[in-house]
């Protein structure tokens, strides 16, 4: 693609830690968690927004502030195109138009340029529900407006070959020539083998994405979750080829934000018990930690 | 700040009258989730004390100093907040006595991680993610008063 | 003494949840136990008022609004009589009653009648420094004006018959005829055997105070310390004739505050590691509420 | 909120100068005892880091955004409120290398818990509480820049 090597920048998830979110960690203690790694941006949940989706003014000017005093640049916003929020038949195109360009507006008070919009699945191979297609171009002069791109997360067990990728997706961004749509590239798309504390989940890893296959959505793609379950004691993830994909991004040029996302046994077992939860205390910020170290070894940064 | 589990230990107490008089008891539920949720995607199931069933029609849910009965809920266009609690009301004569409880709540909810909205896969009417994440909340806790 | 049934209030100190203040729980989510567990009064220290010694308004505000919220009224200022803030040579006294003036305009800020006035030690028996009288002296007339008593407090291995307790506070009580010194006996004075979980302390029962000791000085006391340091499921501490002296009380009609602390192992050991944390966590609240429906057992109300 | 180790991983990074030079480490501390103190009761000891020791007289500590050394704390006549990080800076060329350190720091305080304010038992020159509490604190961290 392109010649000049690109520059991802290394953020973090505030998802990441959720479980110690509101019981252990103010968002602050995450900014500064954050902070420490040495990541220079991060992707918040809208559900992380105090008082969503009316934050106060003062919420918001402390938002800012810890992201000055933190030094950490907000990346992208997840979010959701829920269409079902009510009982029996689904909201019509212009009621998830206003609650998206609700999101959009947000997003744009807090300085994301992008989004992690969740449109609605049928399936868990995350097939979107047909007719997603009209909302969303409804929205796309509203993403302009306030200068958001909708990113679809391609999320395990989900490929970037997976059919509705490029007979959905791709198609429609090639039909309306919007900038304001495109891909979040969960990593865990890659994984090639089962994850250490996760082996309960019983996923099988026949199909998956090969990382060469990412080079042709990276022109589509703006932030992507470097997704991870395990970090070792030496910094290595061993079910992801990290390696390759990330040296794919760099020698293509790009130029967007890799967002550490946690979702190990810490995680999924936190709730459990006073010893699971004990483990999460220490072990997330720890994981984070690592992977972070990865990331920097493996960027050079 | 709220307790790692979803069933509050704080907030756990008898309900009193003007007069005094024990109406029942309450607790606060706080879903382990990651995200919050418009309360028009939560299922709420039954409660369930020391084996004793409460039918959840008969419950009253507090949020934000407001009270509302579960089909109230399904209209509220108001976001339940990440990591804040929700009172559950329980009717019962004479209240919960002092000492140890096994206290029991089902609770799903909806999410557009899966088409149709009321495709519950275990017909449970607790919501499309029952499946992926249970539904079911269980702690045993003190009762003081 | 009194014909008279006493009815004293049943309260706890904030002390018992230290290890979780600022890590798991905030000042309101200590405030909120403390509400579910029927207590109607509460001890504080100095240390948990925000930016002590000069806790904004604001602070302030919102402490009457958590007295308010939650249905509990303030009984004891825990706080340090100082004399040896600097390097070197000890305080003048008149800096000492600076330093108490400051406190007892605190305590009256904050609504408490009693102080834990904790006055240097020498040793382990808890033998006053020479010379306490003078400034403690000094300050009567200012506990006068804030409306405050300070309490001695009477604490394990010290009894109520060791020798400074009958020579020299109740001596000063006499002599100075004041009303605004006495004494906040700790129920571990009582204590006839070891606690489970504690037996690293290594402590003996030799000379304990006997329960009908107590009566002498139900006069001098308005605030106790119900202590504790194991409740078993059965919610029955097994280490002190807590049945014994409450009734004592009662039935000398002492109508003061019974203050539960908590001082167990779990207290001990919470920092030691994630488990010890995790049990803390779950087993502080756990023990508290235990005691309280033991006192409230033994009170009736 | 704060950790509920002394030596709080949140806050462990390297220190860098404005040209982006690596000074050396910081860390904060939050003392475990229960209640505050006045940084005048408060007796720092030395920090080592895997074992390479750094003399307490050459570290500064910040507090509420002020510097100071060992000697000011001696006569600053601050609270040292509960809970409250207190960050421990250390000179060292090149910092620390991104990986996991055993850190650990000598901490004690002075309390009228015992007479005389210098009368410290154990003549480590940290307080009169240390034959009580002890005064080590160490945990293994994890630095990443
Ligand atoms: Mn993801
Ligand atoms: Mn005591």
């Amino acid at each position: 693609m392109s010649a000049k090597k690109g520059h991802p920048k290394r953020g973090i998830s505030v998802y990441s830690y959720h479980n110690l979110l509101g019981r252990t960690m103010t968002l602050e203690d995450c900014f500064e968690e954050m902070y420490d790694t040495g990541a220079t941006c991060f992707e918040l949940l809208t559900s992380y927004i105090d008082n969503y989706p009316n934050p106060s003014p003062a919420w918001v000017d402390k938002y800012w502030r810890l992201c000055e005093k933190y030094n950490l640049e907000p990346a992208e916003l997840g979010h959701w195109a829920e269409n079902h929020l009510r009982r029996g038949p689904g909201m019509s195109d212009e009621e998830v138009v206003e609650e998206l360009k609700q999101d959009f507006r947000l997003a744009n008070l807090l300085g994301f340029k992008a989004l992690r919009t969740k449109i609605t699945c049928t399936n868990d191979l995350c097939d979107p529900e047909p007719g997603w297609q009209n909302y969303i171009e409804k929205a796309l002069p509203y993403a302009e407006k306030y200068d958001v791109v909708m990113q679809n997360e391609v999320h395990l067990p989900t490929t970037l070959h997976t059919p509705h990728i490029r007979d959905e997706y791709l198609d429609f961004i090639h039909r309306t020539g919007t900038s304001h749509f495109g891909f979040n590239i969960d990593f865990g798309t890659f994984q090639y083998r089962p994850s250490k504390g996760l082996e309960f989940m019983g996923l099988t890893f026949e199909d998956i994405t090969k990382p060469e296959e990412i080079v042709d959505f990276l022109p589509y793609s703006k932030a992507c979750h470097t997704k991870f379950t395990y970090m070792n004691e030496n910094f290595d993830e061993e079910t992801i080829p990290y390696k390759e994909v990330i040296k794919l991004m760099v020698d293509n040029g790009w130029d967007g934000w890799l967002l550490s996302e946690y979702e190990g046994g810490l995680r999924f077992h936190a709730e459990e018990s006073a010893e699971d939860f004990a483990a999460a205390i220490d072990g997330i910020p720890d994981q984070v930690r690592r992977h972070q170290i990865m990331m920097s070894n493996l960027l050079g940064y | 700040m709220v307790e790692y589990q979803s069933i509050q230990q704080r907030g756990f107490h008898n309900t009193y009258d003007s007069e005094g008089r024990i109406t029942g008891f309450e607790f606060k539920f706080v879903p382990k989730y990651y995200k919050g949720l418009w309360f028009t995607q939560c299922r709420f199931g039954n409660v369930k004390v020391d084996g004793e069933e409460f039918d959840r029609d008969t419950l009253v849910y507090e949020y934000d100093g407001l009270e509302y009965s579960r089909e109230e809920l399904f209209s509220l266009e108001k976001y339940w907040q990440f990591r804040s609690p929700l009172i559950v009301k329980i009717k019962k004569e004479g209240g919960l006595t002092k000492g140890y409880h096994d206290v029991f709540m089902d609770f799903g909810w909806v999410l557009n991680y899966n088409g149709a909205l009321e495709a519950e896969p275990d017909g449970s009417g607790l919501g499309n993610m029952a499946h992926m994440f249970g539904t079911a909340n269980q702690r045993r806790m003190l009762l003081c008063r």
